[in-house]
């Protein structure tokens, strides 16, 4: 009870603490040790979750399994890996003074009450309350997407708040259809909107009523999600928001949304049958790896190039969730991890380019492996981490994919998928490539102030990423295990 | 006894039948003032309905959710565009992508869609059934007139037919859901009208108008 | 006794080259030299002091006793006058072929070595020339070995099985026409020209003298005799020791006397009949051979014979 | 001691050494390349192990609950670790010398570690994702090994076209081996093997694939054009152990999956592994005529090589499916043979390529000349491997081709015309390879080493150090080694199941000689060997009994009376191989031009420009067609994402009245 009514509760004090205070350096350390502090009480929740107790609280208005457990820790320690470059990244912009001290604060009370809203979502039990949270998380960080007030970053604000609006309109469509379509089952109630409940009653559900909410939620959730066809906000929030920011949004804030997905899929799946949830999955994830994949060939922007390569991930989350079985959920899940590892690595490198060369067109920067080692190197891993080379994480939840499609005997799907990969590998490796190797221009890379535990951050993420492609802690695998049975996968 | 009146005179058909028209004649609309007015109507239509219900069933928070509707949606919210639009002294929306007739026809091709998609699909009896299917159709009519309007006033207008569009369908399939979500939800949306507010005012300093077909500076 | 019979070619190659050049001058109404005129030769170039180039390598030193003892090497896996013999079971004619390949490779190499214009020319054309007659060689020896079951000569010709079938006689074709190239005659090369535009083999050992160029002629001699035994065993076994229609040891050298002569006569009415080709017009003499034998094969393989 | 405990020690040594590089400061790092040398003799003593007393040894270690890593050692693994152990040891040798001058030796050093570690694990790999990842670490260490030179511009083009070929390949593999799971159920390649019956239908598919991912690799004709890119951007020391080892990986995988584990019973495969041999070593062969770069030239002939490799796999296919097995090990102990010969020659080659560009910064051969003179051994041991990769008696060449002609020729027992016929051409086409490679090496050999120097650094080139000298006599030594005891070699080979050798009439090696089926053939290089060396000392004999002591005089060369014969009236690469240019020229397709300013017209030209080459046919007409219009089209697709919201919310709207109609 009070673990889990901690874990939104911390951010939501320190975003308050922010707003209190003047000095600079201590918001950022307040948001450091908030950050810290999340981590260890999601991390404490999430071991309770592994001895399989499932908590409640405000009469089943929150709940947290195991699989609530797992979103939660990624993303407690993805804002904690956050919060430390944060720190670079605002000081290098105060003191190239690109924002004042009153955009600083401005931006780590958003920082926190973004991060608040992040952690409610796989908190909720009540599905409407999960409608309520994610629709917060698009208030919030469009702020942040917008903090530079430039023009661009304004044009993605208004496409990002516009879109995930009109998308989650759907969305809450879907969530009142299937309140109906349990309310007709086991009569009026606060309880009629609960998962546990929805699910324990998901056979009995009318199949009819469940696809049609189900098509709203894919349709609603997925554009906040960022699968295609209707991802088109990412790209221009993702360029446009501040570094750190992406690494949020694209690290978990999509996951956030898909989340709200797959707690449908699961309730869909059993009242309407295992087909029509995989073919459903199967059409937005296969359409968002091809198409993410071409716009990858072309992307001559760095942060573009990224967010559609985001675009690619949450396919492959989608396409892996949605063949299911044993392999398949597993697959999703460790994705989702990896991926909410190796974005941000990609992100933070871009950023530090753009302190040291002002920009991240890659056609303009040459020779990073000389000039800049550290980020040249890291570079390096996170764009093999992200075409799903082995021996980084991915390569393991992709190959798991295969394995799960392969049961599926979904051959077509693993051939485009293959086809598509090769496309996204040729486009990293093309424009990357090409950051990283050649002879460094003269007189670049005038040095920046690097914050040392930014460095660490990043060869943190690298080393877990090579971690996770070799061997995977038991204990990790353990929660995936459990959240796959949540989901009622694995049988 | 006013329930058999509802029932004979199915009231409550008559007034979502009413909102649907009111959405429609967005497509026709051209001063922005009347956009307002179409919405603040197509509004209070829809706390009229709650109203009705209320008396209809009977369940005692209909009329708090009721209220609720008839201050959010059919006073502030108006209020509040309004001062936007004031202050960024618009009139007249630019000529909209499709014309009047066009935009006509293609709204009653997705009426016609919903209703065919949705009887072959879910059934719902009762007092609603009509009042779903034109909810969504005013969903999606509210989503079209978003893609055909060129001013981001217009789109927002056309953004909270989709809203009302939404607590119609809200209301009929659940008669009002437990008042805390149902507040949340209306907290949400507000929020919402009041940050898009906010940037369309950034938009007019850094476009200096608020023609979205200026915002086409980030493709590919 | 009979693991000695390659001595034959190895004494006698000087021999067989002096025949040719007594015929040819018939031919053309010269009186010609004697028969025993290559032996005077190259026992007067034994005996000359030599004049090296200081480009020279090593390589220029080693090569002429490379190709001499390839060469040999080459005589001694061939059967002469007898199929007996337990130096066949060495190697079988693709090691032959390969073998002489050895000789040729250092002889380029030496023609390189002294860095003169002539030497670059005349390894070039003979690598060219090489190019396009091994492998109809090796065709043409194809047939011959799928027909004897075997690619040891000595098994070839001891089976004196589908003899004169047209399959053989393309081969035959194609061979005569790899001799004349291997062993760099008209139309091909000319042996008599010191002329630096149409030198081939001559360009190629331009640079040396003395007991090198003695053992490079010796070479080149014996690499003709070679081939001509092995036409002789590969098309005309007959009277051959051992073979089917197996004669005595010294029919069998009689035999063997007069397959020589009769090819020697052959070389020396068709060099003295024919006009020595342009280089570049080679291809189409040496390309029409290579489906000659390519044909062989193919008309072997569908008729069986 | 346990062959799993000398594994283990071995990966220990290599690991101990990447470590090392990390910490140890520059100047020294090229010691690290010493214990490298250590661990690949560690492997090769194991992988003899594993031949001769067919000890199967195996390794895992789970990744997760469904994942494990796990290593085996069967005799193919062995044979191929094998290989890889004797050019691995005499490569780092190698390379105590060559690294000396790296860019950045720490960091090539480690990947150089990692690189051959990672060779070992793929053909190590016991089942399907340790397979890919072991192949996909292996091709990524190559890549950084070929981009990291950062200062070429030209090395990162190579690299993008590699890495991105390379990723196509393993696509492929990737592909065939999840028909091969699906339909087994299983990702044990041993249990895949035991199940492959139930494979049936998609069989064809996994068979294509493979050929298409790993030849890929092992760079067949059409799938090439990385090849001769990557191998010279790299370090001449990787560029040994790419072209001797890597692409045999390629053919590893080849045989694994379509031999071992298919069971390589269909004749058509077979016909096809023929004819994609032949293509490959006859275009092979003539590209590597044409380059002046002397290792571009090296690259083109391993081409030619992994087609010769082709060849006798093609013919071992065909012969299984004729249930010929004695020939089909016969054909196949060819091919095998051919690779480790390949490894060695190539890989010398490649390290004598390395010390020339060491010593005249130059890979232009039209720049070297007279190299033999400064560079004695690296002349001899260039010389060495140029004789035995043109299949010259008394050299290892000589014995896989031999072994090759013989199996082909022996295709007239095969059942069918096509299969005859195909074979028959295909000795035809090894014939013709075995011709141009003698014209490319007597160019490759004689223009860089002989003659006079081209220019002032071939004039004052210094001879390698003692330790790529060492590095470099290994694989020389083997060279003649494996030319003259072609038993042994056969004797391990014959250790492999797939050759069934044991089982064969063909080769019963009599101690030093060979004969293959039933006396069809018989084959003593040795006596050769001795034959030569007696002939030649009774020929000196003879000529000090007939002229007595040499008397040699030196004088210049002839040069016509003009008393000056300058290095520039040599013949040039270029010169060489004008007449094949002209004869093959609807295969060459060359492109001339020639630019000459006049004086005064047309007697007396101030200077002659000439420059020739050959048309990339692969290149132009198949790949930038392709590559062109993917471009083309993703630039289309773009416009998807014109900027306009309203388009967006179109997108959303479509999308749900879509997915209503298909399925609300």
């Amino acid at each position: 009870m009070t673990e889990m009514l901690l874990i939104p509760a911390i951010p939501l004090v320190a975003a308050l603490l922010c707003l209190a205070v003047k000095n600079s350096r201590v918001r950022e350390y307040v948001t450091l040790v908030g950050a810290a502090m999340l981590l260890s009480a999601t991390l404490n929740a999430a071991a309770g979750a592994l001895d399989g107790m499932t908590l409640t609280a405000f009469g089943g208005l929150l709940y947290m399994d195991a699989l609530s457990a797992y979103m939660l820790s990624v993303i407690a320690a993805l804002t904690l890996v956050t919060v430390i470059y944060s720190i670079e990244y605002m000081r290098h912009e105060l003191d190239t003074s690109v924002i004042n001290d009153g955009a600083h604060r401005h931006y780590y009370v958003l920082f926190n009450v973004f991060v608040f809203t992040m952690t409610i979502v796989p908190l909720s039990n009540n599905l409407a309350m999960m409608w309520i949270s994610i629709e917060a998380t698009t208030l919030v960080s469009a702020l942040l997407v917008g903090f530079y007030r430039k023009k661009e970053s304004i044009e993605a604000a208004w496409k990002y708040i516009m879109l995930c609006t009109v998308g989650i309109t759907f969305a809450l469509l879907g969530t009142f259809i299937m309140y109906y379509a349990s309310a007709t089952l086991s009569g009026e109630g606060a309880g009629v909107l609960e998962w546990t409940s929805l699910k324990a009653a998901a056979h009995g559900l009318n199949p009819a009523t469940v696809r049609l909410s189900f098509i709203l939620i894919m349709v609603g959730y997925g554009t906040k999600a960022g699968l295609a066809p209707v991802h088109n906000w990412l790209p221009d929030a993702h360029s446009e928001a501040p570094t750190p920011i992406s690494a949020l949004l694209s690290g978990i804030l999509l996951n956030c949304a898909f989340y709200g997905i797959m707690r449908f899929a699961v309730i869909t799946d059993i009242a309407c049958g295992h087909a029509f949830v995989q073919d459903i999955m199967t059409v937005f994830g296969l359409g968002s790896v091809v198409i993410a994949s071409v716009f990858i060939l072309m992307q001559t922007n760095s942060k573009r190039l990224l967010a559609y390569s985001s675009i690619e991930h949450m396919g492959i989350i989608s396409l892996s969730f949605g063949v299911g079985g044993p392999f398949g959920i597993y697959a999703s899940l460790l994705h989702i991890l990896n991926h909410a590892m190796g974005k941000p690595l990609m992100f933070f490198v871009t950023g530090r380019i753009r302190a040291l060369h002002g920009t991240v067109e890659t056609t303009e920067v040459r020779g990073l492996l000389k000039s800049a080692p550290l980020v040249g190197a890291l570079g390096f891993v996170g764009l093999m981490a992200l075409t799903g080379m082995p021996p980084f994480g991915m390569f393991i939840s992709e190959f798991l994919m295969f394995r799960g499609l392969a049961d599926a005997g979904r051959w077509g799907v693993i051939a485009v998928f293959l086809a598509a990969s090769v496309l996204v590998f040729y486009g990293f490796i093309r424009r990357f490539g090409g950051m990283f190797l050649g002879a460094p221009p003269k007189g670049s890379g005038h040095g920046h102030g690097t914050y040392w535990p930014a460095s660490a951050v990043l060869v943190a993420l690298g080393g877990g990423l090579l971690l996770l492609g070799l061997y995977i802690p038991g204990t990790l695998d353990r929660l995936i295990t459990m959240s796959v049975a949540v989901t009622g996968g694995g049988q | 006894m006013i329930r058999q009146w509802i029932e004979i005179f199915s009231v409550i058909d008559a007034i979502s039948i009413g909102m649907l028209l009111t959405t429609l004649a967005m497509n026709s609309v051209r001063r922005i003032e009347t956009c307002l007015k179409a919405y603040t109507m197509n509004s209070l239509l829809l706390a009229l309905l709650m109203g009705v219900c209320a008396i209809y069933m009977g369940i005692a928070h209909l009329y708090i959710a009721a209220a609720v509707t008839l201050i959010s949606k059919g006073i502030v919210i108006p209020y509040l565009l309004r001062r936007v639009v004031r202050s960024l002294r618009l009139t007249r929306d630019a000529e909209p992508y499709i014309g009047t007739t066009m935009s006509l026809v293609i709204s009653a091709v997705l009426v016609v869609i919903v209703y065919s998609s949705l009887s072959k699909g879910i059934v719902v009896e009762g007092v609603i059934e009509n009042t779903l299917k034109i909810s969504i159709s005013i969903i999606l009519i509210g989503l079209f007139i978003m893609i055909t309007r060129k001013k981001a006033v217009t789109q927002v207008i056309g953004l909270l037919f989709m809203e009302n569009g939404l607590f119609l369908a809200g209301f009929s399939l659940t008669y009002g859901m437990p008042t805390l979500i149902e507040l949340g939800v209306l907290f949400d949306l507000l929020m919402g009208v009041i940050i898009l507010g906010v940037f369309l005012s950034q938009i007019k300093k850094a476009f200096v108008s608020v023609d979205l077909d200026r915002l086409t500076t980030l493709k590919g | 006794m009979e693991n000695l019979q390659f001595l034959l070619i190895v004494i006698f190659s000087p021999l067989v080259q002096g025949v040719i050049k007594k015929l040819k001058a018939a031919c053309q109404g010269r009186v010609g030299a004697g028969v025993l005129q290559p032996y005077y030769d190259i026992f007067r170039l034994f005996k000359k002091d030599m004049v090296v180039a200081h480009t020279a390598s090593w390589i220029f030193y080693v090569a002429p006793y490379v190709v001499f003892v390839s060469t040999v090497a080459a005589c001694v896996m061939t059967p002469v006058v007898s199929v007996e013999g337990a130096t066949f079971g060495i190697g079988g004619v693709i090691a032959i072929i390969y073998t002489l390949a050895l000789g040729r490779f250092f002889m380029a190499l030496a023609g390189l070595d002294t860095g003169t214009a002539f030497g670059g020319e005349g390894s070039s054309r003979e690598m060219t020339v090489a190019i396009l007659v091994e492998p109809m060689m090796m065709l043409a020896i194809f047939t011959s070995a799928i027909a004897g079951g075997s690619t040891s000569i000595a098994t070839i010709a001891r089976s004196g099985s589908v003899f004169y079938s047209p399959a053989h006689l393309l081969a035959l074709a194609a061979f005569v026409v790899a001799i004349i190239a291997e062993t760099g005659r008209i139309p091909v090369d000319n042996p008599d020209t010191h002329l630096e535009l149409t030198m081939i083999h001559e360009g190629m050992i331009l640079e040396y003298s003395g007991r090198y160029l003695a053992l490079m002629e010796w070479a080149h001699v014996m690499k003709q005799m070679l081939l001509f035994t092995i036409a002789a065993d590969l098309y005309f076994p007959v009277g051959i020791a051992g073979g089917t229609a197996g004669r005595g040891a010294l029919a069998a050298f009689g035999y063997y006397a007069l397959k020589m002569l009769v090819m020697s006569a052959g070389m020396a009415v068709a060099e003295s009949s024919r006009a020595k080709l342009r280089f570049f017009q080679l291809p189409s003499l040496l390309g029409s051979a290579f489906v000659l034998s390519f044909l062989s094969l193919m008309t072997f393989i569908m008729m069986g014979r | 001691m346990e062959t799993e405990g000398i594994i283990l020690t071995a990966s220990a040594v290599f690991l101990s050494g990447m470590l090392l590089l990390a910490v140890m400061p520059r100047r020294v790092s090229h010691l690290a390349y010493y214990i490298f040398a250590l661990g690949s003799l560690l492997f090769g003593l194991s992988a003899l192990q594993g031949l001769l007393f067919a000890d199967a040894w195996s390794l895992s270690a789970p990744i997760s609950g469904f994942l494990a890593l796990g290593f085996r050692a069967d005799q193919l693994s062995s044979f191929f670790g094998l290989t890889l152990s004797i050019l691995g040891f005499a490569v780092s040798l190698y390379s105590t010398g060559y690294s000396k001058n790296a860019v950045n030796p720490r960091s090539q050093g480690a990947l150089y570690g990692l690189f051959l570690l990672s060779m070992y694990a793929v053909f190590y790999a016991s089942n399907i994702v340790t397979f890919l990842i072991s192949w996909e670490t292996m091709s990524l260490s190559s890549y950084f090994l070929v981009v990291s030179d950062t200062r070429d511009e030209a090395a990162g083009r190579a690299g993008l076209i590699y890495a991105v070929m390379t990723h196509i390949g393993t696509a492929a593999i990737i592909l065939a081996f999840m028909l091969l799971y699906g339909s087994t159920g299983s990702m044990d390649f041993a249990t895949i093997k035991a199940g492959a019956g139930a494979v049936g239908a998609v069989k064809s598919a996994v068979f294509i694939l493979a050929v298409l991912g790993f030849g890929t690799k092992a760079g067949i004709v059409p799938l090439h054009t990385w090849l001769p890119l990557a191998h010279p951007a790299a370090p001449s020391n990787v560029s040994a152990l790419m072209s001797g080892v890597m692409i045999k990986a390629g053919i590893y995988g080849m045989l694994r999956v379509c031999l071992d584990i298919l069971g390589g019973d269909v004749a058509w495969w077979g016909v096809t592994l023929l004819a994609a041999g032949a293509v490959s070593s006859v275009l092979g062969v003539m590209y590597a005529l044409m380059e002046h770069d002397i290792k571009r030239l090296l690259a083109f002939s391993s081409v030619e090589n992994i087609g010769i490799i082709l060849l006798g796999m093609g013919a071992s296919v065909v012969f299984t499916s004729c249930g010929l097995s004695s020939l089909a090990g016969l054909a196949l102990a060819a091919s095998l043979y051919h690779v480790i010969n390949h490894a060695m020659f190539k890989g010398l080659l490649f390290m004598g390529a390395g010390s020339v560009l060491h010593a005249t910064h130059t890979k232009n051969m039209e720049e070297m000349g007279g190299l033999i003179k400064r560079m004695p051994w690296t002349g001899l041991f260039f010389l060495m491997g140029s004789v035995s990769i043109c299949a010259l008696p008394p050299f290892n060449g000589f014995i896989s081709e031999w072994l090759t002609f013989q199996s082909l020729i022996l295709g007239i027992k095969s059942n069918t015309l096509l299969t005859k016929v195909l074979m028959l051409s295909g000795g035809a086409a090894l014939a013709l390879t075995g011709a141009l490679a003698a014209a490319a090496f007597v160019k490759a050999f004689g223009i860089s080493f002989l003659g006079m120097p081209r220019g002032d650094n071939a004039a004052h080139a210094k001879e390698a150090s003692s330790g790529m000298v060492a590095g470099m006599a290994v694989p020389a030594l083997l060279c003649l080694l494996l030319g003259v005891f072609p038993g042994v070699v056969l004797r391990l080979v014959s250790a492999i199941p797939l050759c069934g050798l044991p089982s064969v009439s063909g080769l019963p090696q009599e101690g030093m000689s060979i004969s293959v089926e039933g006396g069809f053939a018989s084959l003593s290089p040795v006596v050769i060997l001795l034959l030569m060396a007696i002939t030649g000392v009774s020929v000196y004999a003879l000529t000090r009994a007939l002229g007595g002591r040499a008397k040699i005089n030196i004088a210049d060369p002839w040069d016509c009376g003009i008393r000056r014969l300058t290095p520039k009236m040599q013949y040039t690469a270029t010169a060489f191989t004008k007449p094949l240019r002209v004869i093959f020229k609807s295969i060459y397709l060359p492109r001339r031009d020639l630019k000459i300013r006049y004086a005064a017209k047309p007697f007396f030209p101030i200077d002659i420009t000439y420059h020739s080459d050959v048309t990339p046919v692969f290149e132009q007409y198949l790949y930038s067609p392709v590559i062109r219009g993917i471009h083309g089209a993703a630039r289309r697709v773009r416009g998807l994402q014109s900027g306009s919201l309203h388009l967006y919310l179109g997108y959303i709207l479509v999308t749900l009245v879509a997915l209503l109609l298909i399925w609300g």
